[in-house]
């Protein structure tokens, strides 16, 4: 459909084993650094805060969530286009998702992973974080199911497990596929992986209708996530966190953010994995209008929150909202409108949508605002609560700075690893978009240019 | 068995597979951190490990003379509460009296006896043994004797009480010298001179404010740092909300707001220095038309004749409308109480306006009656706190003679006059021509650090002593300061390095007692012998009063009910002398004692670093307090860094930008400002009482630190003060709030105070 | 001993036709493999049932039992009174009982689906790698070499550009 | 079915909010206003009482203060027609303490005693309570602290000193709740006297405008306190149920 039209089935195999098995010295040095910047800014910070505590950060004692936090909620926003965009799409059986899902959804997982590593580092003592896991112990230990973070606990749990599951079993023909062209290693592990997949047509029907369950099952599954992180805060009765709107609003900003860092990844597939046919200026164009629709969604749900914190009345209301326009973080504050409610304007034009740099662009201007937006709600609103007195401000220390640092390189060093064994973009369902082979006479049919292994 | 304990494997985890960060997490979840918390091997008898025991003994952080009781451990102290018997603290206690327990644990305690070797001053400081230090003072002190030069040796000593005084002077006596000197920067002298003019009384009274209903507070922050805080606070407390349908107002009358002036109902500002003639103007108010009908009416008001209330109002600042108000409730509530203190006894004319302030208490009957001002009786032991106090000017003398050379031996006991003494002085260049200077100081100070020899005392915690809070509370109190702990260090009570001396130098006949302990048994025989007690026998007197705390006589004494007409006709207050002209110096610089601080000595104990100042919440450092209108005037806000310049020098200090202070003045606490008084101490902040003028009051001679003009010069640099105040608004949250009246609780609704329903879950 | 034939199509439409044929001609475990799931396939070799539905519901079910007794059971035996709230505290509750539904649903139809599909396979089977490229495989399983032969010819007949015979392990 | 009448008979009991009818004590403290001078004895009293560390001025200033019980301090008016008044803030102790229900590992719930105990070893440092808290009274250890010797012989045995990545608060001095709870028993009284116990800031406090006691108790000072015309709850509007009773100030805080 949107391939072009001399790609053949044989074609979409040999692209996707040629980007798993080829591998240049570019990406052993992207790899290299990536590993590096990982290790020396996230967890050498890190192991330096576990020794001196939580203090190495520069949170204190009005504002004790800082960075870290604002982190995880942008990771876990992050995780939310993915798997359920992918869902989604699946259900309304939109074809044009085929040829991106399967990075989406890793984006899924790994941004998850490293959302939870960001919990490990805002813990005080992330030693005992098992503490929070209902496991029967002789301490009397248990969780406290009232806690919106046990919700999360719970809802990360499920979704991280979800979404592994809803990856892994989507690739389970393409790791069959990979199996079958492989040697050594690779295929021992492919032979793991694919758990014996022939492509029967009951294998077929049952991976059918397995994956369309997950997919029902994953959506309001994704929802609740985003909601139950938004709780964390909505749940507290600090002005500007307390509000309704909450959960909707993490929602739409989680899955606003999440396709924006899509456009970003697949234009990096597109360019350096060579999947120039297969990523086109459609998905382009339909993530734009997408990305447009939330942009402006999150947009009327900012004004109504400025709306409700001044009609409200309330003195602690209306600081919080004029400290967050005007205050202390009033420049962040403008650079995140800028960037996530004006700048996507431009996606009007279909001209900007179907161009792949602005784009780019205009998708990490978009998750830089996010970031921003996730920093302001935990900064301001914690600086300013009920009692004037206990007010303060919290500026991130270098600590705080390089582990978010760090935690991308994480992000990308998982994101490496994966191109590398997952087929990044899902064979079978290319194959479906294609048109279906012509029977040919038996005369004009070759010997296969490879031999199977199995 | 396998040689693999768990530490080992412990080990093997860590180096093993499991990696840093898991290995890591592992030691931190399994480390049990201990602290040494039974200090004894083999305890004494009379502790069970784990049962607390308490002492009662006296505070020394201040010179109220709180009894406190101090909870031990295991033989370390652990808490120190005010001792509930003892009527001065009645169980309560201050900031500053819970730090004690810091100054005994201090880190940065003389740990013995030090002599500075090798000659000239900046020679290193050796540890040696007692003796040789005794004896080596005992030699010098000895030589001078002997010559008949007793008078070339000076004793110089914080103000102190009790037998510990009576040994001094003793001491002093029989060294042949006349020139034993307490000083203490906060000494209210011109107190002691204004009740000495007015009354006769060369004792402070009592000012009793629990049963008053009215107080009027001259400058005195009498919950902070004047005189008796705790007792004053139980005071306040009671007087406002201790007694049914009657509250206590409190009207506060000074330049800058104090925490006094922040707990009282009015906080009124007049200009510095006329507090006294405001005084003045509402004694002419009550004498001309609040109906006064005493026998001398005639010659209060030829007295009172030149202080209109119009007159006044236009010299101090304060409407004519509030002075007649003032004076009508003063007169009309009863019993009512004026006192004055802090500043307002501190410009030039402080025993003036004192005397005014007082004045008031006569012209509405106050005297000798509950709520009003009590006389206290005559002390129990020697001269009373006055009696040896040196003033700014005995200071200046002993400097001219130190410079001189008249001064051959000078012995410091914990007191610290290069830093409370201003710039001005030079006392620390007099100081340097002393050949031998004896501190028996607890800690390294400023003026210690100048001493070529440091015998260092017991802090109050580990020595016997005994103390007569002065002013007591209208009757005879005293209490016995027993050690709580054994000695951390090789330091010795004062008491005993001066009886150990007195062994030295052979004046046992004067001074026979072995030690301390043995001094006060045989000293408070006579206080047994009063008779005021049901004890049989002095064994059980006591340990009566070991155990209570305490020993008091609760009679009165009959006041004198009138005023000589002499005095009356002297009554009248100058206006202030300023030092500095006001063009150059435009503004008048307000210091003010530090309510956790004291005069500086606290600024050694981390605890009193790091209590948020009442007023400002500013911790750890000095800062100038500023107008609104003069910092916007000058471009100034919070933690811009001013020069504050007085004709004797500058210190330069972060702006504070203080809601309840005049435009024209500037205040700066003291207390910060060390450089040799331990870590936690120094360079912290500045001290302003360098640049104060050396201006005195006139009659006493005492340092007038209210009256140097000043001028602020902006460096440019700004600091970020530290401090826990956000903003100390309340921006319509009402988190404080207030009723109007003491009983019908009425208040206005508001949208805050609409009960929302809980929505059961 | 029995054997599969296998014949590779180039073309889905070709596939389903033979397997068609040979449903017709009575050989009942005829299955198609495919690189990408066949739509035609259930009208061609007959309506399939999937239990995975089941493992689902139940899956869920059982979720939302465990997940509540998990929050309200567990908080009658540690009794810590928290927020002024009761003990059995519904909202919060609910919300983890949600998620357990959601997770063991999840996991239930993973289950259901490894066993419905008869996954990890343990043994080899009938399998032609080209069938992940871009060949459409039909297979048949016959008891003796004549079932051999007449599949064989059908799937010649059918078009199949080349056929396989495959021993399947037991 | 007496299995279903059991079921239903329990299903009450936990479904019932609050649930601290049952609890023998409400420790409440009630503070008046009026009396508080803001002098700060309450907050050195509190440090010594329970090992609170000296976190230093470079901590201080990045706003990491260990004071369990702090004054507030609120200015009304304009010079010269201008009051500050003071508020001592300690932890409220909430029977609806948002606090309590955030803590995923129920390091801090509500105790026998009625106090909104927290559970040092248990806390695993999310802050999330420290968020959750409208009064912010909760402190982190946001290092290992450290006592210059021998400040540290001055430590209180009776209370942990506690380490980096714990939340702690004020505890209303419970070791001093049990001991006189022991005490009580000891002397074969079921229940505490009014006025037997008080914390270290009540006991210090000179004008005496903390009091402490058992509201189940109708007789006591506090008792009387909270039906006080004066009585209010700071921020009452969140419907935290604090046991600490603030006494109104008396005549116009703008003066």
């Amino acid at each position: 459909m949107q391939a072009e039209r001399d790609i053949s089935y044989a074609d979409v195999n040999r692209d996707v084993v040629r980007s798993l098995v080829e591998t240049g010295s570019k990406y052993y040095i992207t790899l290299a650094i990536s590993v590096s910047v990982m290790l020396a800014c996230f967890f050498a910070p890190w192991f330096y805060q576990l020794q001196y505590g939580i203090g190495a950060a520069g949170m204190n004692h009005p504002t004790v969530w800082g960075t870290y936090l604002a982190s995880f909620i942008f990771w876990i926003g992050l995780s939310h286009s993915g798997t359920l965009l992918s869902c989604v799409l699946h259900i309304t059986n939109s074809s044009w998702r085929k040829a991106m899902y399967r990075s989406a959804e890793a984006m899924t997982l790994f941004s998850l992973m490293v959302a939870v590593t960001m919990v490990m580092v805002h813990l005080g003592r992330p030693w005992f974080i098992h503490w929070a896991v209902p496991y029967p112990n002789q301490m009397e230990l248990w969780p406290n199911f009232r806690s919106p973070l046990m919700f999360d606990v719970m809802a990360i749990t499920t979704y991280l497990t979800g979404s592994t599951i809803f990856i892994y079993m989507g690739t389970i023909p393409d790791f069959a596929a990979v199996r079958d062209r492989t040697t050594g290693w690779r295929h021992h592990m492919y032979v793991l992986l694919s758990l014996g997949w022939r492509g029967t047509d009951t294998e077929w029907h049952r991976l059918g209708w397995a994956y369309t369950f997950l997919a029902v099952l994953i959506i309001p599954l994704a929802v609740s996530v985003h909601s139950i992180v938004s709780w964390d805060f909505a749940l507290s009765i600090v002005p500007a966190l307390h509000q309704t709107i909450f959960a909707p609003y993490f929602v739409v900003g989680a899955i606003y953010s999440g396709t924006a860092g899509i456009v970003t990844v697949m234009f990096v597939l597109r360019k350096y994995m060579n999947f120039e046919h297969y990523i086109t200026k459609l998905h382009f164009d339909n993530l734009g209008k997408l990305l447009l629709v939330l942009s402006l969604i999150w947009t009327y749900i900012n004004v109504l929150e400025i709306f409700t914190g001044w009609y409200s009345g309330t003195s602690t209301e209306y600081e919080a909202i004029r400290y967050k326009l005007f205050g202390y973080y009033a420049p962040l504050y403008w650079e995140m409108i800028l960037f996530c409610a004006v700048a996507p304007l431009l996606m009007i034009s279909k001209r900007f949508r179907t161009s792949f740099v602005p784009m780019l662009i205009l998708s990490i201007a978009i998750n830089i605002g996010m970031y921003t937006e996730r920093f302001l709600i935990v900064a301001t609103s914690l600086s300013r609560q009920y009692l004037p007195d206990a007010w303060g401000i919290y500026v991130p220390s270098l600590v705080e700075i390089s582990i978010m640092v760090g935690s991308l390189a994480m992000f990308v060093t998982l994101f490496l690893i994966f191109v590398k064994i997952f087929p990044s973009i899902s064979i079978y369902e290319i194959k479906e978009t294609l048109p279906e082979p012509e029977p040919k006479t038996q005369s004009e049919s070759g010997a296969p240019e490879w031999q199977p292994t199995l | 068995m396998s040689s693999i304990d768990r530490r080992d494997f412990l080990k093997l985890v860590g180096a093993g597979g499991v990696g840093t960060g898991a290995g890591f997490m592992l030691r931190e979840s399994i480390k049990h951190p201990t602290q040494h918390l039974i200090p004894y091997v083999i305890p004494p008898e009379e502790f069970s490990p784990g049962i607390a025991t308490w002492y009662n003994t006296v505070c020394s952080m201040c010179s109220a003379g709180c009894g406190i009781s101090v909870r031990t451990r295991e033989g370390r102290a652990k808490k120190i509460e005010g001792n509930p018997a003892h009527p001065v603290s009645q169980g309560r206690l201050c900031v500053r009296g819970q730090a004690g327990l810091h100054t005994l644990y201090n880190p940065d305690r003389l740990t013995g006896p030090l002599l500075r070797a090798g000659e000239g001053k900046p020679g290193e400081l050796i540890p040696i043994t007692w003796d040789e230090g005794i004896s080596q003072l005992a030699e010098r002190l000895n030589v001078l004797r002997d010559d008949g030069q007793g008078n070339r040796i000076c004793f110089l000593s914080k103000g102190v009480r009790g037998h510990l005084a009576e040994l001094f002077e003793l001491f002093v006596d029989q060294l042949g010298s006349s020139r034993l000197l307490h000083y203490d920067f906060a000494h209210p002298q011109t107190l002691y001179a204004a009740i000495d003019r007015l009354f006769g009384e060369t004792h402070l009274p009592y000012y009793d404010l629990k049963n008053t209903r009215f107080l009027l507070s001259f400058g005195a922050d009498y919950l902070g740092s004047w005189i008796s805080p705790v007792h004053h606070g139980l005071g306040f407390g009671h007087s406002r909300q201790g007694r049914d349908g009657i509250r206590g107002r409190f009207v506060q009358i000074e330049p800058r707001m104090s925490l006094s002036g922040a707990a009282a109902d009015e906080w009124i500002a007049a200009n510095p220095g006329t507090e006294g003639i405001l005084a003045l103007g509402i004694g002419n108010y009550i004498v001309s038309q609040g109906g006064y009908q005493g026998s001398d009416r005639e010659e209060w008001a030829a007295s009172l004749a030149a202080y209109s209330v119009e007159s006044v109002a236009t010299q101090t600042g304060v409407p004519a409308a509030t002075i007649a108000r003032l004076a009508e409730t003063f007169a009309d509530t009863q019993p009512s109480l004026a006192i004055g203190g802090g500043a307002a006894g501190n410009y030039s004319n402080g025993v003036d306006t004192l005397v005014a302030v007082n004045a008031l208490n006569y012209l509405v009957g106050n005297l000798g009656r509950e709520g009003g001002l009590v006389f206290n009786p005559e002390p129990v032991v020697g001269r009373g706190a006055n009696a040896s106090q040196a003033t700014y000017s005995t200071m200046l003398d002993l400097a001219q003679d130190a410079r001189q050379g008249e001064i051959e031996i000078l012995i410091l006991n914990q007191t610290n006059p290069v830093f409370t003494l201003p710039e001005a002085a030079e006392f620390r260049e007099a100081l340097a021509e002393i050949p031998l200077i004896v501190s028996l100081s607890s800690f390294m100070d400023e003026t210690t650090s100048m001493a070529d020899l440091i015998l260092p005392s017991h802090t109050y915690l580990e020595s016997w002593g005994d103390d007569f809070p002065e002013p007591g509370v209208g009757f005879s109190v005293g209490a016995i300061s027993q050690p709580v702990v054994s000695p951390l260090y090789d330091t010795r009570a004062t008491g005993d390095i001066i009886l150990g001396l007195a062994r030295e130098l052979g004046l046992t006949d004067a001074l026979p007692w072995s030690d301390m302990e043995e001094y006060l048994q045989e000293s408070w025989q006579g206080i047994y012998a009063r008779g005021s007690t049901e004890a049989e026998g002095f064994e059980a007197f006591w340990t009566d009063v070991l155990k209570a705390g305490v020993w008091g006589e609760t009679t009165r004494r009959v006041a004198p009910a009138s005023v000589n007409a002499s005095v009356i006709e002297s009554v009248g207050v100058e206006a202030p002398v300023f030092s500095g002209s006001s063009d150059n110096y435009p503004f008048i610089f307000h210091p003010y004692l530090s309510n956790t601080l004291n005069d500086g000595r606290d600024a050694n104990l981390p605890w009193m670093q790091e209590v948020p100042d009442p007023l400002t919440s500013v911790v750890y450092g000095s800062w100038v307090e500023l107008n609104p209108t003069t910092a916007s005037e000058m471009g100034l806000t919070e933690g811009d860094v001013v020069e504050v310049e007085s004709p004797h020098g500058k210190v330069a200090a972060p702006v504070y930008v203080y809601p309840a202070i005049m435009p024209n003045v500037i205040a700066m606490p003291i207390g910060q400002g060390h450089d040799e008084y331990g870590r936690y101490a120094n360079g912290r902040g500045v001290n302003p009482i360098q640049i104060l003028s050396p201006q005195m009051e006139s009659e006493t001679g005492g340092l007038a630190w209210a009256s140097t003009r000043v001028r602020l010069t902006p460096t440019g640099q700004r600091i970020d003060l530290v401090k826990t105040g956000g903003v100390s608004r309340d921006l319509g949250r009402e988190i404080i709030q207030t009723t109007e009246s003491d009983t019908d609780g009425g208040e206005t609704a508001s949208l805050h105070s609409i009960p929302i329903t809980v929505i059961p879950t | 001993m029995a054997t599969n034939t296998v014949g590779l199509f180039d073309a889905p439409a070709t596939a389903l036709a033979a397997a068609g044929e040979l449903k017709g001609a009575g050989f009942d475990a005829t299955s198609i493999i495919s690189p990408i799931p066949l739509h035609g396939a259930e009208k061609v070799l007959g309506e399939k049932k999937s239990a995975i539905k089941r493992f689902t519901f139940f899956g869920g079910l059982f979720g939302m039992l465990f997940g509540f007794s998990l929050a309200a059971g567990t908080a009658v035996l540690y009794l810590h009174p928290t927020g002024g709230r009761p003990i059995i505290t519904l909202p919060p509750f609910l919300i983890i009982t949600y998620e357990m539904t959601i997770l063991c649903g999840i996991l239930a139809t993973v289950i259901g689906f490894l066993v419905s599909a008869r996954f990890p396979a343990m043994r080899e089977r009938v399998y032609v790698p080209e069938a992940a490229v871009d060949k459409f495989v039909v297979s048949v399983l016959c008891s003796d070499d004549e079932h051999d032969r007449r599949a064989e010819e059908i799937l010649r007949s059918a078009g199949a550009e080349e056929i396989r015979r495959l021993r399947e392990e037991d | 079915m007496s299995f279903i009448n059991d079921f239903l008979a329990s299903w009450r009991e936990y479904r019932r909010p609050g649930y601290y009818e049952k609890f023998d004590y409400a420790w409440t403290m009630s503070i008046d206003l009026d009396r508080c001078t803001g002098c700060e004895a309450c907050v050195t009293a509190c440090q010594a009482e329970n090992n609170l560390p000296i976190v230093g001025e470079d901590e201080f200033a990045k706003g990491r203060e260990m004071q369990w019980i702090r004054i507030e301090r609120y200015w009304e008016g304009e010079y010269p027609n201008v009051k500050l008044g003071f508020i001592p803030m300690l932890c409220q102790h909430c029977d609806a303490a948002p606090c309590e229900t955030v803590c995923p590992v129920s390091a801090t719930y509500h105790n026998q005693d009625g106090l909104n105990a927290q559970i040092y070893n248990r806390c695993i440092g999310t802050r999330s309570c420290a968020v959750y808290c409208p009064y912010e009274v909760r402190y982190f250890n946001y290092n290992n602290h450290h006592w210059d010797a021998p400040l540290d012989e001055q430590l209180n045995p009776d209370v942990s000193v506690r380490e980096k990545g714990v939340m702690e608060k004020c505890t209303f001095c419970i070791q001093r709740i049990r001991q006189a709870k022991d005490q009580a028993k000891d002397d074969g009284r079921r229940r505490v006297r009014d006025g037997e116990v008080q914390p270290a800031c009540v006991q210090t406090c000179p004008a005496e405008a903390l009091v402490f006691g058992d509201r189940n108790d109708a007789e006591s000072q506090v008792s009387q306190s909270m039906n006080h015309p004066r009585a209010y709850h700071v921020l009452e509007e969140l419907n935290t149920d604090p046991s600490v009773v603030y006494l109104k100030k008396v005549g116009s805080n703008a003066g």
